[in-house]
């Protein structure tokens, strides 16, 4: 069903996704010594990039100028159905994680088509490994849920993170600390973090992400990198959500907590994106089915102990 | 009764007449005119009354008509087709046999064979008294082995002397089985009828009862083509020349399976024969039917495969009436649908082999397009040989494998799927690569006589009327007589699977009933 | 049903009409597609008859050498006319369009077989007869076997067609054994006896497993599967988009036939099922991201998702074991739906395929590329397709996958291990089958359609023609439709689960309905914003804000000096991490010189990866048989005393065995 | 009865031995006499009916007047005078002669255990001589010498009819002997043709109709 209250947290956590990638840069800058850009640094190039002009591959069909909107839209619509600010999202239904996954999983569909559309050497490169490396990650993301579930009782997210207490991180804290731990791997994959893939790296060959939108310009190119913000933005509400069980707190106390919580999980995937290199590529697979491994644990661990 | 000794004497003098027709024309006209007579005259008698009109000699019961009707319709159809085979086959003009030879032309010797041929076998399935079923019988071989080495080349001469000496060795044991059963029945018997015997069959004495039906069951096994007597058949069927061989297939195993379900009629009447009669045959059919997988598999002579086949359809016969219960009915009407498409498919292999003169199944291909309505007709035969459904085959296996499960025989039901299942895989290799794939040109038809590719020239050379004419490339066309009776045959099979005509339910179900079995 | 079977009829008597003008191609196409139109439409007249407004269509009786067989469309074989009617009829206009493309083959003998499939195929639905279904159930591979062999002068296709004839006979077989078993046991061949018939022939479990194995044949399960990539490839796109679409349908059709017989289910039922299923899905997509040739790609896809399909039968036996009449409405649902729903995007595929054949003259992903520019409605069609296929969420495909994770989550209900068991298995694997699918799907539509051709074409590939586009056109309305309307679809869905739920003692309640409808209707208001968004947001953008667009700049090549289309990612290379991840299972062949000298000249890789478990398992096993066989053939070798010597040792075995006892 | 019997199973051991055509000829014309004889005895000498009279003279002219008459003329034409070295030798196949005379002894004794028939003599020497004829068609490599088995297995049938007393009306036997002698008639016509095709009578190398060579080939794996 709709909740209405919902619908005000999404419209804050649409302005505030961009500051996202800001803060992570922050840390890494501090860590590396340096000042670093600005916080809001991303906010400046959506505006700069806004007011370009796009250019196109001579290569390129209808497919590149529409797939920026589904990529865009699609998240956004991930985004209506996951909890923030310790509140109900703005529609949920049983099942209602699944259907938010297969929403990434269309705006990957279009970014890996988009990709092979330019027809460019490193594109479809890029696109081979994400398509792989994010099957591989779906399944965790997918068991880790399921335990939740299984504690829970509730079969949709906001109703999970509702019912979730500090009860259950006493009863089995081996349970709730692996999955949290699956989860933080799934985020790195999805959103090409570090020890996956290096966001800024300018070597096509090595990227994953990065190179899928390389030639994406002006206000394509604004839309796709929102929607990786956002999507960072997502996974990353996930984890809050799953960490800080608070079901007794005063609404007033939701907003500080939640963006503490936040800023808490960016100042952790900065600290991870300084101190580990990145991972040889053929490492990487074995890196996220060993992250299924940990949520199936976690599976075998509960039906073991009940 | 008079109307059955005509159906017996009528071919026999006619056959012996047109030995000695010079005229080709004349001969064939008659082959065709006895035939249909003979046709006439046994659609008339079958219709006739409906009590049994069973004589000390001849006897028309259920298993008659079905039958007599089944081998004067086949000899019908073969009669008509061998209008053309003989055509293409001109009658050989003075041969220098030793003056042993008077019988110089072999057509002449063909149409008397044949007449002579429909002859036995009538007299084989309308005689009620074992011994003049027995004659009959012999008969048949006698008349069928001059057929088979029509061709007078080694192979066809070796195939006919294998036959003749196997098959007259199994008929005599077939003999001392009937002296036997002479001996199981006491001096109530009268009548050594299977009628009379099993009206007394409380008084018969067992034990001979079971050595008579051994031998009897080797015997005519042999001639029938059940496993371990069946080396000769496979030779016979591939060498002989095709409407002989389709009346071979079709009619004469029917003749020989009729001489065993005859003294399994006397063995079902008593329980202690029935269960022994009946696992002999069941274990004979399974022996055949595995036997023929292994040779149907990448056979390179496609004759040779029909024949194979015939050993495989005998022992599903020989099953179907040891499991009992419906599969005998099943088995009836397996034996009809059989010899209905078997027939045909050696008609169709008569036409394949004499437009392309080989009986290599590499070369010749693409006989859908160089062959067309020849093809699609090998095509449908292939699907009624293997019983897949619009045909009438479908229905008596799927009634035979019931039975096995019903009677929970699970090791017969196994083994009955699985050879079914080798040898469906072994035609269907050779009947694709015939028919599919890209068209074969074919040799040019010479046309004089046929030549089989390994034949060693004969040891006297043969005086040639005219030397090669300059081989003109003549394209061989499907004549329509070569084609109506595969045509004809294979329709009936299909109409089996559909609709069982009520003539034909009753007479399949009487015979079911002779037989200890339940009805359709 | 006089009008269904007279529509079977109109079928039939067109099909050999335009059999026998053969010689006349376009005559014999028109009667040929034209008959199978009119029977479609007629039948799909009584199927909606029976489907939306739940009226009894009347049974029939057929007179047939084993006894009266009586004919009847219940609920569950009007569903599964769906598939049959909506891609006979579309097929066949499609192949009436396309007739013209090959001028080799006479087509006469083509439309006696096609349309012979469709009336098969309906009558086996409407066939309440053991010995009548059988019939029609052969008569539906033998015309499937002509239609593969169709063009039998390549030898790659008559290997098909013999691999296709010889499994579906081996099914066929377990078929006869099993409705053996179930007339012995019930006495009569009627279906209806058959519902309550006593376990005396063979306990009920033997009778499941012989109808998966039937049934597995057709369907595609994963050891049976070893005809179907290859039968969907070298046949016509129409054909095979017939057989992936219509003819596998049919396998689950008996299968859920065959299950409401049983009155008792077991649990190693569903647990087969579901394993099988997941084994199966895997298995296919794995194979199928190292093929190269598309519609190899695309028939392997037929059977991830028929594995799908296994795993929520599996789901919805469990569930009516379980006594969660919830999770069983949700998985028998997302089974049905997803039936219907890959019949409508495979059809698409293949036919999407075909086009590609006749622009492009080969199947090779390797020599494709940039067909978008050239064929832009096939590409929309087919990009569109593939998206649906990969279960993504705008498309139809979605709906099903998600009732079918949904039964899996409320399997949580019950609490037992096994039941989280079951979850667990269908959440991980359905989340693996969906990423694998997205990356076959979108690798398949990258390679044929974008980026730039990597060989040049002599004709440059052309559009195909109007009337060939329509039945695509139909395809993705289908697709739409059923995506946007699914909670509306679920009306009729439930009363054909709860016809099956019926003998197995599941009764469903008004609230099973709404539990699964709910997020059905989120699901549909989603998309339909999603695809509004989508095309406003680009008709805006294009018209007011692209006035400084540029489009002549080449694709970013990090400078490289003389950039062409080899440079592009081929399927090879595409498919190379997932070969490298699932070497075990695919063991793909590695072609390929090393490079070799100071500047080295020419060097060439290549892989390919043929069906492993064909390679592996079945051609040794005939070779095997083979090799046996052949030592016994000695018994023929000619010398006539040994075959006397049969004879004799036969007469006296006989004796001896006989005699001893007498 | 049992005299002639007895007379039966010396000559067939006799013929087992021979090695000469020509003596087994007349041994088998010999055989062909006995039987006719037979047929008179064993019935014994009260009630002899015109029909059983006819019929030994028939057999008895057929048997040892014109089927030996044809085979020698066979055996003249196609030159074949000895049978050469056979699968088995002569000595081994007197001795299997003699292992079968106790087969079958034994056969009858079992068999007879419950109806005792009129002489159990003449039933062992019926199954010995089918036995020996059944031997003899498998260990000759002659043709000729095969239908003399055949022969000898024919009156080994005839000799168990007339010993189990079964006899049917004369009409039937005459049948029975007419298709006897046509069948042997036949062989020895094709005798000739087998001569005049392959000059020889080795009927052992008659093998040219076998499935030996069918190459076990194995559906390849061929993609395009």
């Amino acid at each position: 069903m709709i909740n209405n209250t919902s619908i005000l947290w999404f419209i804050l956590s649409l302005f505030l996704a961009p500051l996202f990638p800001g803060i992570i840069n922050k840390v890494k800058a501090f860590f590396g010594g340096k000042k670093g850009p600005p916080v809001t640094q991303l906010y400046f190039d959506l505006f700069k990039l806004m007011h370009k002009s796009a250019t196109y591959s001579r290569t390129a069909t209808l497919l590149t100028r529409l797939a920026p909107f589904a990529i865009f839209f699609a998240t956004i619509g991930a985004g209506l159905l996951m909890p923030g600010f310790f509140n109900p999202a703005c529609c949920t239904f049983s099942g209602d994680i699944i259907f938010m996954a297969y929403l990434l999983g269309i705006a990957r569909f279009f970014m890996v088509t988009a990709a092979l559309d330019r027809g460019s050497a490193f594109e479809g490169m890029g696109a081979s490994r994400e398509v792989l490396y994010s099957a591989l990650a779906e399944p965790a993301l997918f068991c880790g849920l399921l335990v939740l579930i299984y504690e829970t009782g509730s079969l949709s997210i906001s109703g999970i993170f509702a019912e979730l207490s500090p009860g259950h991180w006493q009863q089995n804290p081996a349970i709730m600390l692996l999955i949290a731990v699956s989860w933080m791997i799934v985020l790195l994959t999805e959103n090409a973090r570090i020890p996956v893939d290096d966001p800024n790296t300018h070597l096509e060959l090595t990227m994953i992400h990065e190179v899928m939108i390389l030639d994406y310009s002006s206000k394509d190119l604004a839309m796709i990198e929102y929607a990786a913000a956002y999507k960072l933005w997502l996974f990353s509400g996930l984890l809050v959500g799953l960490v800080i069980s608070t079901p007794a707190m005063p609404t007033l106390l939701h907003f500080p907590v939640f963006a503490a919580g936040m800023f808490l999980v960016a100042v952790l995937i900065g600290m991870i994106e300084s101190t580990i290199a990145r991972m040889r590529l053929i490492h990487i697979p074995k890196f996220i089915v060993g992250s299924g491994a940990l949520a199936i644990i976690a599976l075998i661990l509960k039906i073991a102990g009940n | 009764m008079n109307t059955a000794w005509a159906l017996i004497i009528l071919p026999v003098i006619t056959g012996i007449i047109s030995l000695f027709i010079d005229s080709e024309r004349l001969r064939k006209n008659i082959l065709v005119i006895v035939a249909f007579v003979h046709l006439f005259l046994v659609i008339r008698l079958c219709k006739g009354d409906a009590g049994e009109l069973n004589g000390v000699w001849l006897g028309v019961d259920h298993l008659t008509r079905i039958f007599l009707s089944l081998t004067s319709l086949l000899f019908a159809g073969s009669a008509i087709y061998s209008m053309v085979y003989l055509d293409k086959h001109p009658q050989e003009d003075g041969s220098d046999l030793a003056n042993w030879q008077f019988l110089k032309n072999r057509n002449a010797i063909y149409a008397a064979c044949m007449q002579l041929f429909l002859a036995a076998m009538s007299l084989a399935i309308l005689s009620m008294h074992f011994g003049l079923q027995w004659i009959g019988i012999e008969a048949t071989t006698l008349a069928s082995t001059p057929l088979i080495y029509y061709h007078r080349s080694r192979r066809s001469l070796e195939a006919a002397w294998k036959y003749m000496i196997i098959c007259s060795v199994g008929i005599a044991l077939a003999l001392m089985g009937v002296f036997f059963l002479a001996m199981t029945a006491t001096h109530h018997v009268e009548l050594f009828t299977p009628a009379g015997l099993v009206l007394y069959a409380g008084y018969l004495k067992v034990r001979w009862l079971k050595v008579a039906f051994i031998f009897v069951l080797v015997g005519y096994g042999t001639k029938m083509g059940l496993a371990p007597m069946h080396t000769w058949l496979p030779d016979a069927h591939s060498e002989a020349p095709s409407p002989v061989s389709a009346m071979l297939s079709g009619g004469l195993l029917n003749c020989a399976f009729l001489g065993i379900l005859r003294i399994y009629q006397v063995c079902v009447a008593l329980p202690a024969t029935a269960a022994f009669a009946s696992e002999l045959l069941v274990i004979a059919g399974i022996v055949s039917m595995g036997v023929s997988g292994i040779f149907i598999l990448h056979q390179p002579d496609y004759k040779r495969m029909l024949a194979y086949s015939s050993v495989e359809h005998m022992g599903i016969l020989a099953t179907g009436i040891g499991l009992g219960g419906a599969a005998i009915a099943g088995a009836m009407l397996h034996a009809i649908c059989h010899s209905l498409v078997k027939s045909s498919l050696f008609l169709l292999a008569g036409n394949i082999l004499s437009a392309f003169d080989t009986k290599k199944v590499e070369k010749v291909t693409g006989l859908l397009k160089s062959l067309p309505y020849t093809g699609m007709l090998w095509l449908a035969g292939f699907l009624a040989i293997t019983g897949t459904p619009p045909f009438g085959t479908f229905i008596s296996e799927f009634t035979i494998l019931r039975a096995a499960l019903v009677t929970r025989s699970w090791y017969i039901a196994a083994f009955y799927l699985l050879f079914l299942l080798i040898v469906f895989i072994g035609m269907l290799t050779i009947f694709m690569q015939m028919t599919q794939g890209v068209q074969s040109e074919k040799p040019l038809s010479s046309g004089d006589h046929h030549r089989d590719d390994h034949d060693s020239p004969h040891k006297h050379t043969r005086k040639h009327g005219r030397h090669h004419a300059p081989a003109e490339e003549h394209e061989v066309s499907e004549t329509v007589l070569q084609l109506i009776t595969p045509v004809f045959f294979l329709s009936a099979a299909v109409v089996l699977g559909f609709y069982l005509p009520d003539s034909f339910r009753t007479a399949i179900n009487g015979a079911a009933t002779l037989l200890g079995g339940a009805i359709l | 049903m006089q009008l269904f079977l007279t529509a079977i009829l109109i079928i039939i008597v067109g099909g050999s009409f335009a059999g026998l003008f053969g010689r006349m191609r376009n005559l014999s196409s028109a009667i040929g597609a034209l008959s199978c139109l009119a029977g479609c439409a007629m039948a799909l007249v009584t199927v909606c008859q029976s489907l939306f407004f739940a009226s009894d269509t009347g049974r029939y009786l057929l007179n047939l050498p084993l006894g009266p067989a009586t004919l009847c469309l219940d609920q569950v074989s009007a569903f599964f006319a769906l598939p049959v009617i909506l891609l006979g009829s579309l097929a066949a206009i499609y192949a009436a369009a396309t007739a013209h493309y090959d001028e080799k083959h006479a087509l006469g003998s083509y439309w006696f077989f096609y349309n012979l499939l469709i009336a098969s195929m309906l009558m086996l639905l409407a066939s309440a007869n053991a010995v009548l279904f059988l019939m029609e159930w052969e008569i539906m591979s033998v015309a499937a076997f002509f239609l593969i062999t169709h063009r039998s002068e390549i030898g790659t296709v008559r290997n098909a067609g013999w691999r296709f004839m010889v499994a579906s006979h081996i099914g066929t077989a377990g078929l006869f054994i099993l409705f053996g078993l179930l007339s012995a046991s019930a006495g009569s061949f009627e279906f209806d006896q058959f519902l309550n018939a006593p376990a005396t022939y063979g306990s009920y479990s033997t009778i499941f497993f012989l109808a998966l194995f039937g049934f597995g044949v057709k369907v595609g399960l994963i050891p049976l599967h070893v005809w179907l990539p290859d039968s969907y490839t070298f046949a016509d796109a129409h054909v095979s988009a017939v057989l992936s679409g219509a003819m596998s349908k049919m396998g689950f059709y008996g299968l859920v036939r065959v299950m409401m017989f049983l009155p008792v289910q077991q649990a190693s039922w569903g647990w087969t099922l579901l394993f099988g299923g997941l084994l199966t899905g895997v298995f296919a997509l794995i194979t199928a991201l190292v093929q190269h040739d598309l519609k190899k790609v695309i028939a392997y896809s037929s059977m991830e998702n028929a594995g799908i399909i296994l795993m929520a039968l599996g789901c919805a036996v469990l569930a009516t074991i379980w006594k969660l009449p919830a999770m069983a409405f949700a998985a028998l649902a997302g089974a049905l739906m997803h039936i219907l729903n890959h019949s409508i995007c495979k059809g698409l595929l293949f036919l999407g395929s075909g086009a590609v054949y006749f622009g492009t003259g080969t199947r090779k992903l390797e020599s494709m590329g940039g067909l978008a520019k050239s064929m832009p409605f096939t590409a929309l069609a087919f990009g569109i397709g593939s998206a649906a296929i990969a279960g993504l969420p705008p498309f139809n495909n979605f709906v099903s996958e998600f009732l079918i994770f949904l039964a899996g989550l409320k399997a949580t209900r019950l609490g037992t291990s096994s039941a989280l068991l079951l979850s667990a298995t269908v959440l991980a694997g359905l989340g693996l089958i969906g990423g694998l699918a997205a990356a076959c799907f979108s690798r398949t539509f990258g390679l044929v359609f974008l980026g730039a051709p990597r060989e040049e074409k002599q004709p440059p590939p052309m559009e195909i023609k109007p009337l060939v586009r329509l039945p695509m056109a139909i395809l993705v309305l289908a697709i739409f439709s059923v995506a946007l309307l699914s909670p509306w679809l679920l009306l009729p869905v439930s009363r054909v689960v709860a016809e099956i739920g019926a003998p197995a003692g599941m009764l469903f309640s008004a609230d099973d309905l709404l539990l699964s409808a709910v997020p059905l209707r989120a699901i549909s208001a989603f998309s339909l914003a999603l695809i509004i968004l989508v095309m406003l947001g680009w008709r805006i953008q294009k018209s007011r804000f692209s006035k400084g667009e540029v489009q002549d700049r080449p694709t970013w090549d990090c400078g490289f000096a003389a950039p062409n289309a080899r440079i592009q990612y081929t399927s090879s290379s595409f498919s190379q991490p997932v070969s490298e991840v699932f070497s075990s299972i695919v063991r793909p062949f590695r072609h390929g010189e090393k490079v070799s000298g100071l500047f080295p000249q020419h060097a060439s890789f290549r892989t390919e990866a043929p069906d492993s478990l064909l390679r592996y398992l079945f051609l040794p096993l005939f070779a095997l048989i083979d090799r046996l066989v052949v030592p016994l053939r000695a018994l023929q070798h000619g010398h006539l005393h040994l075959y006397v010597g049969y004879l004799a040792i036969a007469l006296l075995a006989l004796l001896l065995w006989k005699v001893a006892v007498i | 009865m049992n005299s002639i019997a007895t007379l039966l199973t010396l000559s067939c051991l006799l013929l087992l031995g021979s090695s000469r055509l020509r003596v087994a000829i007349r041994m088998v014309a010999f055989q062909g006499l006995l039987l006719g004889l037979l047929q008179l005895f064993a019935v014994g000498p009260g009630h002899l009916t015109p029909g059983l009279v006819i019929l030994s003279i028939t057999s008895i002219v057929l048997k040892s007047g014109l089927l030996p008459w044809l085979l020698n003329k066979a055996m003249i034409v196609s030159g074949t005078k000895r049978e050469i070295e056979p699968f088995i030798s002569f000595g081994a196949s007197m001795l299997c002669g003699v292992f079968l005379l106790a087969v079958s002894g034994w056969i009858v004794s079992t068999l007879l255990e419950t109806d005792p028939i009129a002489s159990p003599v003449a039933l062992t020497c019926g199954f010995f001589l089918v036995f020996s004829g059944l031997l003899l068609l498998m260990t000759r490599r002659k043709a000729l010498t095969q239908t003399l088995g055949f022969l000898v297995l024919e009156n080994g049938v005839f000799t168990t009819g007339l010993s189990l007393g079964s006899e049917f009306s004369t009409m039937v036997e005459l049948g029975i002997l007419l298709d006897v002698f046509v069948g042997i008639f036949l062989m020895g016509i094709m005798l000739f043709h087998i001569d005049r095709e392959f000059d020889h009578l080795d009927a052992d190398r008659f093998n040219e109709l076998s499935d030996l060579e069918i190459a076990a080939t194995v559906v390849e794996e061929a993609d395009e």
